[in-house]
C-alpha cells in the first residue's frame, strides 16, 4: 500500500501547499504563483494515474503492446492551456491593481477600500 | 523510482516557495517547478503534456510573471495575521483526499477501471478510425474534438480579457520616446542579439516542424503556437517593441486570434453541411481517413494560430503597459524636476 | 551505464536546487535555474533511452530553446532599479534563507 | 438541421464572439451580438418543445459514441435552462449599448460584447453538455469572460473584486477538477450517462465520497452559497450594470444546475441523499444564508450590494428547496431560478437606468426618483414585492410551492422560518421604496428624466413576464414539474 | 561492434556525469556569483557535450541522431550566450567578484565566526 499510494499522498501535500500558499499568503502574485502549483500538482495527480506498469507512451509503434491511457493525457492539454490563461488574466489584473491601489498586499488594498467606505459614510453624516 | 525522487523534488521547491518572501526567486523556483513536473510527466509517458508543461509552465507563464513583478515590485510584505484558519482549511482538505487515496487503484495496476472502459478503444481502434500513430492528437482532435474548440475559446477569451485590462491608447510623442529607450538597449547586447538572430529562423522552423509533426510525435497545434510564440517573444525583448509592432500590429493579432478561432468552428459546420455532426471530419472527405486527416491538420491550424497570437497579444500588452508606465514616471520626474 | 549518468544528472539538480534556493544574490538563482535547464534536456534526453523509445527528443529541444528564452527574458527586464544589487539586499535575502 | 438544434444552441453565440471582434464597430457589433443571442434564444425554445414531446435528446459531437466521444444530451432540465440563460442574454443585451455608454470607454464596446458572447456560450455549454470533462472547460470559458467583464467597472473596486473572484472561481473550479478526475479512476468514463450507471457500482469506496465532496464544494464555491459567498456582493456591486444584470440573473442558476445535475443524475439519489447526510447539512446552510444575506442587505448603503445580498439569500431558498429532496421541493427550486431570473433581470436592469440618469446607486441619491423616474421605480417595486412574495407576483408562486413542498413533508418550523426570512426581504424592500417615494430629493434643481426606451422595453419586459407568469402559472410549473419528476425518474 | 559501441558511450557518459556533478559541486562549494558561473560554464558545455555524444553513439535510428545534434548544438550555442549575457548583466547591476583581498577577508570572517 505504501509503494502503491505513495504518488497520491505526495501529490496531495504538493495540492494542499499551493493552496495554503493561495489561502495564507497576502501578496498577490504569490497567490497567482500558489494557485498555479495548485493546478499543475492536479495535473500531476491525473497524470499519474494514467501510468500502466510497463507501458510507454501512446503513440503507436511496431512491436510495442502496452500502452499508458491517452485520456488523461488528453484532459490535461487542455487543463494546461486553461491554467496559463488564468494565470495571464490574473496577472493583468494584478498590473491593474497595483497602478490603482499603488500596493498589491490583500491587507493594505482591503484598508484602502474601508478607509474610502468610511470617509463616505461620513461625508453622509455631514450633510 | 525516478518518479519518487522528481515528486520529492517536487515537494522541496514548493515548501521553498512558501517560505520565500523575494518574489523574483519565488518565480525562478516556479520555473524549476514547471521543469521538474515537465520531467516527471516524461516518467510517466505523457510526452505531449511534457511538451507542453515545459514551453507553457517554465517558459511562458515564468516570463510573464517576472515582466508583471518588475511592474509591481519585488518583495513581499510579511502578513501580520496568524495563517491557522488556512491551515485548518488546508489540512481538512488535505485529510478529505488521503482518506480518498485510500480505496484508489494502486499506482500503475493495469486493472484499473480507467485502463479497461473507454481507453482500449482509444489504444486498439485508433490506427483503423483515425490512421494516424500519436493516440493523444487522435484523441484530442477526432474523439474529444469538442474539448479542444473549448480549449481554444478559453485561451482566446483569456487573449481578450488581458486586451480589455491592459490596452493602452498610444500617442506619437511617447511612441518616439520607446523607440529611443529601445535603440540604447541595442547597443548593449550584441553577442545575444547576433546569436538570437540565428536563431530565431531555427525557432520557427521548429515550429513548423512540431505543427506538422504532431500526428507522428508528441506536438501538435498548442505547442508549435507556443513555440512560435515565443520566437516573436525573443525578437520583442531583443529588438525593442516598437520594432516587433511595426511588423505584428495589435488588429493583425487580433485579427489572426479570432480567425483561429473561426477555422476550427468552420471545419465543424463544414461537417454539418456535409450531413454528418459537428466536427465529424469522415464527411469532409470520401475516403473516411483522409476526412479525418483533414480535419485534424485544419483543425490544428487553427488551434496554433489562436493559441500563437494569444500568446503574443498577453506578452506585448504587459510590456506596452510597463513601457507606458515607465514612460508616464519619466514624464512626472520630469514635472516635478521643472517646478 | 545510462542509469548512472541518469543519478549523476539528479546529483547535479539537486545541487543547482540547493543553490537557486539559497541564493544568495538575484544571478546566483538565474544561474542556477539556467543550469537546471541544461540538466533537465539532458535528463530528458537520457529517459528516452533509458525507457527505450528514444524518438521523443522534441521535447529536450524545445527546453533548450524556453531555456534561453527565460534566461532572456530575465536579463531583458532586470534593467529596473529594483533589480540593483545592493549589499543591503544581499544580507536581507542571507537572512530569509 | 433541426438535428443539430442542441450544437448550434451553443455555437451560434460562440462563432458570433471572434465575428464580433472583427466586425470592430460599436453599433454594428451591438447588432450582431443581439442576433447571435436571439438565435440562441428561439433554438432555446424549439428545443424546449422539441424535449416536451419527444423526451431526451443526444447528440453526438464528430459522430463518436458517447463514452468515447462527447455527447449532448438536453433532457427538460436543461432545456429549461437554456431558455432562461438565452432569454434572459437577449433582453439584457437590447439595454447593453445604452448603458455601457456611460459606464465603459468608447474603444473597449468591441472587447464587451464578445465577452459576453463568450460568458454566454460558457453557461449554455456547461447546460447543454453531457460530459463531464466539457462541464470544466465551458466553466472555465465562462469565468474567465466573467473576470473580465467585473474588471470593466468604473471603480478601481472592480478589479480588486474581479481578482478575488478569480481565486475563489479558480479554487472552485480545481475542486470540481480533482472531483472529476476521482470519478474517473473509480469509473473509467467521463459521460455523465455513463457514470450514473458505472458508480452505484464503487458507491461505498471512500474515493467516491471524497470525488462527491470535492464537486460539492466546488460547485458550491460558484453557487456563492452561503459560508462561501464572500465574492459575490463586491463582485456584482462594482461590475458594469449590464453585466451585474446578466449574471444575477443566470450564472447562480447555472452553478445550482450544476449541483442538481451532480446530485440527481451522475451520483444518484440514494446515495446523494441517503448515503451522506447532505440533506440536513443543506437545509441549514440554505437556512443561514436566507437569515445572514437578508440581514446583511438591510445595512448596505449602495442598492447595487442591497439587492446583491438578497440574490444569496435567494440563493438560500433554492437550496432549501433542493435540500428536502421530493419532486415538489425540486419543482419549487426549478421555479424559483426561472423566477430568481425574471425578477432580478428586471430589478438590476433598472437599476442600470438610474446609473444611466444618476449616475451612482447610492440609497441616498434615490430620494424623488419616484416621481422623477416612474416607470423605472415601478419595475424595481414590482421585482422587490416579487422577492417578498406578494400574490400576482412570480415571486408568490415558487414560495408557495416551496411552502407546500416542506409541509408535505411535515417540516413546519422550516416552513415559518422561511415565511420570517422574506419578512426580512420586506425591510429591505422598503427602505428603497421608502426613500424613494417618500423623501424629498437632496438637491430639488437637479432634474432626472426617465430612463430612454432603450431601458424601459427590456425592463419592462421582464416586469410583464414577472406578472404574466405569476398569474398564469401553467407554462412554467408544467416544464418544472415535468423536468423535476424525470430527475425523480431516471434515478430510482 | 556492439561491445565497442558500449565502452564508448559509457566512456562518454561516464565523463559527462563527473563533469555534471563536480559541476554541481562546484556551483555550491565556489565563493561567488562570477566563480560559480566557470562551473555551470564547465557542465552546460563540456558534460552536457560528452553525455548527448554518448547518447549519439546509442542512438540506432536517423531521426534521433539528428534530434541530438540539434540538442547539442543549442547547448552549444546557447550556453556561452547566456553565461556571457549573465556576468554583463550582474556586472552592470553591481555584483562585485571578490578579489583575493576581500576574498581572504570573509575567509577570515568565516573562519574566526567558526571558531567562535
Amino acid at each position: 500500500m505504501l509503494i502503491g499510494l505513495f504518488n497520491d499522498w505526495i501529490v496531495v501535500i504538493l495540492m494542499m501547499i499551493g493552496l495554503y500558499i493561495v489561502i495564507a499568503h497576502g501578496n498577490l502574485i504569490k497567490k497567482l504563483i500558489g494557485l498555479t502549483i495548485f493546478q499543475t500538482s492536479v495535473f500531476i495527480f491525473y497524470i499519474s494515474m494514467a501510468k500502466v506498469d510497463g507501458g510507454t507512451a501512446p503513440i503507436l509503434a511496431d512491436g510495442i503492446t502496452q500502452y499508458s491511457n491517452p485520456l488523461p493525457h488528453v484532459l490535461i492539454l487542455t487543463a494546461i492551456v486553461v491554467g496559463i490563461a488564468t494565470t495571464a488574466l490574473g496577472l493583468s489584473l494584478v498590473v491593474r491593481i497595483k497602478e490603482t491601489y499603488n500596493s498589491i498586499e490583500e491587507e493594505e488594498i482591503q484598508q484602502q477600500d474601508n478607509e474610502e467606505q468610511l470617509s463616505m459614510n461620513k461625508a453622509e453624516e455631514n450633510a | 523510482m525516478i518518479d519518487i525522487v522528481l515528486l520529492t523534488l517536487l515537494v522541496v521547491v514548493a515548501i521553498a516557495i512558501i517560505r520565500m518572501k523575494d518574489l523574483f526567486a519565488v518565480v525562478m523556483l516556479t520555473g524549476i517547478y514547471g521543469l521538474l513536473s515537465a520531467s516527471f510527466f516524461v516518467a510517466m509517458d505523457a510526452v505531449d503534456v511534457a511538451f507542453t508543461e515545459a514551453a507553457v509552465g517554465a517558459g511562458i507563464s515564468t516570463l510573464l510573471m517576472l515582466v508583471v513583478i518588475t511592474m509591481t515590485g519585488r518583495k513581499e510584505k510579511p502578513t501580520r495575521h496568524k495563517p491557522f484558519s488556512a491551515l485548518f482549511v488546508v489540512i481538512i482538505t488535505g485529510g478529505l483526499l488521503i482518506y480518498g487515496t485510500l480505496d484508489m487503484p494502486y499506482f500503475g495496476s493495469a486493472d484499473a477501471p480507467i485502463h479497461n472502459h473507454t481507453s482500449p478503444r482509444y489504444i486498439n481502434d485508433s490506427m483503423e478510425e483515425i490512421g494516424i500513430p500519436n493516440i493523444v492528437t487522435s484523441v484530442l482532435a477526432s474523439y474529444r474534438a469538442f474539448d479542444t474548440f473549448g480549449e481554444v475559446v478559453v485561451i482566446f477569451t483569456a487573449g481578450i480579457g488581458v486586451l480589455t485590462l491592459l490596452c493602452v491608447a498610444r500617442s506619437k510623442e511617447y511612441e518616439a520616446e520607446v523607440e529611443s529607450i529601445n535603440d540604447s538597449m541595442h547597443q548593449q547586447h550584441l553577442v545575444i542579439r547576433i546569436v538570437a538572430k540565428m536563431l530565431i529562423p531555427f525557432i520557427f522552423l521548429f515550429a513548423l516542424y512540431v505543427q506538422f509533426h504532431g500526428d507522428f510525435g508528441p506536438g501538435g497545434g498548442f505547442q508549435a503556437g507556443v513555440i512560435f510564440a515565443s520566437a516573436i517573444i525573443l525578437y520583442a525583448m531583443l529588438f525593442g517593441l516598437s520594432t516587433a509592432h511595426k511588423i505584428i500590429n495589435q488588429t493583425l493579432i487580433q485579427l489572426i486570434a479570432a480567425l483561429g478561432v473561426l477555422l476550427y468552428g468552420s471545419v465543424g459546420i463544414v461537417s454539418l453541411m456535409n450531413g454528418g455532426n459537428f466536427l465529424d471530419y469522415n464527411v469532409l472527405s470520401s475516403n473516411p481517413i483522409t476526412g479525418q486527416h483533414l480535419g485534424i491538420l485544419l483543425i490544428e491550424w487553427g488551434v496554433g494560430c489562436t493559441v500563437a497570437s494569444v500568446i503574443v497579444v498577453i506578452f506585448f500588452n504587459l510590456a506596452a503597459r510597463r513601457a507606458f508606465q515607465q514612460h508616464k514616471k519619466q514624464a512626472q520626474d520630469k514635472e516635478s524636476s521643472a517646478c | 551505464m545510462l542509469i548512472a549518468a541518469t543519478l549523476a544528472i539528479f546529483v547535479a539538480m539537486i545541487l543547482a536546487i540547493i543553490r537557486g534556493i539559497v541564493g544568495p544574490t538575484l544571478y546566483d538563482r538565474i544561474l542556477a535555474v539556467n543550469m537546471f535547464g541544461t540538466k533537465t534536456v539532458l535528463l530528458i534526453s537520457l529517459l528516452g533511452f533509458v525507457m527505450g523509445r528514444p524518438e521523443f527528443l522534441d521535447i529536450a529541444i524545445v527546453y533548450a530553446l524556453i531555456n534561453f528564452i527565460s534566461v532572456i527574458g530575465v536579463l531583458r527586464y532586470s534593467d529596473t532599479n529594483q533589480f540593483k544589487h545592493t549589499p543591503q539586499d544581499n544580507e536581507s535575502t542571507k537572512k530569509e534563507s | 438541421m433541426i438535428v443539430h438544434l442542441p450544437i448550434l444552441q451553443v455555437i451560434i453565440p460562440l462563432m458570433a464572439a471572434p465575428i464580433c471582434l472583427m466586425l470592430n464597430r460599436a453599433k454594428l457589433v451591438w447588432l450582431f451580438a443581439l442576433l447571435a443571442s436571439g438565435l440562441a434564444f428561439s433554438i432555446s425554445i424549439l428545443l424546449l418543445q422539441q424535449v416536451m414531446t419527444s423526451g431526451v435528446i443526444s447528440y453526438e459531437l464528430g459522430g463518436w459514441q458517447a463514452p468515447w466521444g462527447i455527447e449532448y444530451r438536453i433532457d427538460k432540465l436543461n432545456a429549461f435552462l437554456l431558455l432562461i440563460i438565452s432569454g434572459i442574454s437577449t433582453v439584457v443585451l437590447v439595454a447593453a449599448q445604452t448603458s455601457i455608454e456611460k459606464e465603459i470607454p468608447k474603444d473597449k464596446h468591441t472587447y464587451f460584447y464578445v465577452l459576453y458572447l463568450l460568458s454566454l456560450t460558457g453557461m449554455l455549454g456547461i447546460v447543454a453538455t453531457g460530459d463531464a470533462f466539457n462541464i470544466f472547460v465551458f466553466l472555465e470559458i465562462s469565468s474567465l469572460s466573467a473576470y473580465a467583464l467585473i474588471a470593466m467597472g468604473q471603480k478601481r473596486q472592480a478589479l480588486w473584486a474581479s481578482y478575488q473572484y478569480l481565486i475563489m472561481g479558480t479554487i472552485g473550479a480545481t475542486f470540481i477538477l480533482i472531483g472529476i478526475g476521482l470519478m474517473y479512476q473509480m469509473t473509467g468514463t467521463l459521460n455523465m450517462q455513463d457514470l450514473s450507471q458505472r458508480l452505484p457500482e464503487v458507491a461505498q469506496t471512500r474515493t467516491v465520497f471524497v470525488s462527491f465532496a470535492f464537486v460539492i464544494v466546488g460547485v458550491c464555491l460558484k453557487l456563492a452559497m452561503f459560508p462561501l459567498h464572500l465574492w459575490l456582493p463586491n463582485a456584482y456591486a462594482y461590475a458594469p450594470s449590464i453585466v451585474t444584470a446578466f449574471f444575477a440573473a443566470t450564472a447562480t442558476k447555472v452553478a445550482v444546475y450544476l449541483l442538481i445535475r451532480f446530485t440527481f443524475s451522475v451520483f444518484g439519489l440514494s446515495f446523494s441523499f441517503t448515503t451522506i447526510p447532505l440533506q440536513t447539512l443543506f437545509m441549514a446552510l440554505g437556512l443561514l444564508g436566507i437569515f445572514v444575506a437578508s440581514t446583511t442587505a438591510i445595512y448596505q448603503s449602495n442598492v447595487k450590494h442591497l439587492f446583491a445580498y438578497s440574490s444569496i439569500a435567494q440563493i438560500g431558498y433554492m437550496i432549501v428547496g433542493f435540500s428536502v429532496s421530493t419532486v415538489a421541493g425540486l419543482t419549487a427550486t426549478l421555479l424559483h431560478m426561472f423566477n430568481h431570473a425574471l425578477m432580478k433581470g428586471a430589478i438590476f436592469l433598472a437599476l442600470a437606468a438610474v446609473i444611466y440618469r444618476v449616475g451612482n446607486v447610492e440609497l441616498k441619491n434615490f430620494r424623488g426618483l419616484g416621481r422623477q423616474m416612474p416607470l423605472t421605480m415601478a419595475a424595481i417595486v414590482i421585482g422587490g414585492l416579487s422577492l417578498i412574495g406578494v400574490p400576482l407576483t412570480v415571486g408568490f408562486v415558487s414560495k408557495w410551492y416551496l411552502l407546500t413542498a416542506l409541509v408535505e413533508q411535515g417540516w413546519w418550523p422550516i416552513a415559518v422560518l422561511i415565511l420570517l426570512g422574506s419578512m426580512l426581504a420586506v425591510v429591505y424592500v422598503w427602505r428603497v421604496i421608502e426613500v424613494a417615494y417618500f423623501k424629498e430629493p437632496l438637491d430639488p434643481s437637479i432634474k432626472v428624466k426617465e430612463a430612454p426606451m432603450s431601458f424601459l422595453i427590456p425592463i419592462w419586459t421582464l416586469v410583464i413576464a414577472n406578472i404574466y407568469f405569476g398569474i398564469d402559472t401553467r407554462l412554467s410549473v408544467q416544464v418544472a414539474e415535468a423536468a423535476a419528476q424525470s430527475l425523480f425518474g431516471v434515478s430510482p | 561492434m556492439d561491445i565497442v559501441i558500449t565502452i564508448c558511450s559509457g566512456f562518454f557518459l561516464l565523463v559527462g556525469s563527473f563533469l555534471c556533478i563536480s559541476g554541481g559541486i562546484g556551483l555550491l562549494r565556489f565563493p561567488d556569483f562570477y566563480t560559480r558561473m566557470h562551473a555551470v560554464g564547465v557542465t552546460d558545455t563540456l558534460g552536457a557535450g560528452m553525455i548527448l555524444v554518448g547518447l549519439m553513439i546509442l542512438s540506432t535510428d536517423f531521426l534521433v541522431f539528428a534530434k541530438l545534434v540539434m540538442v547539442l548544438l543549442f547547448t552549444l550555442l546557447i550556453g556561452p550566450t547566456t553565461s556571457h549575457v549573465l556576468a554583463k548583466a550582474a556586472f552592470h547591476n553591481g555584483v562585485i567578484p571578490k578579489d583575493s583581498n576581500n576574498l581572504r577577508q570573509t575567509e577570515e570572517k568565516e573562519n574566526t565566526s567558526s571558531i567562535l
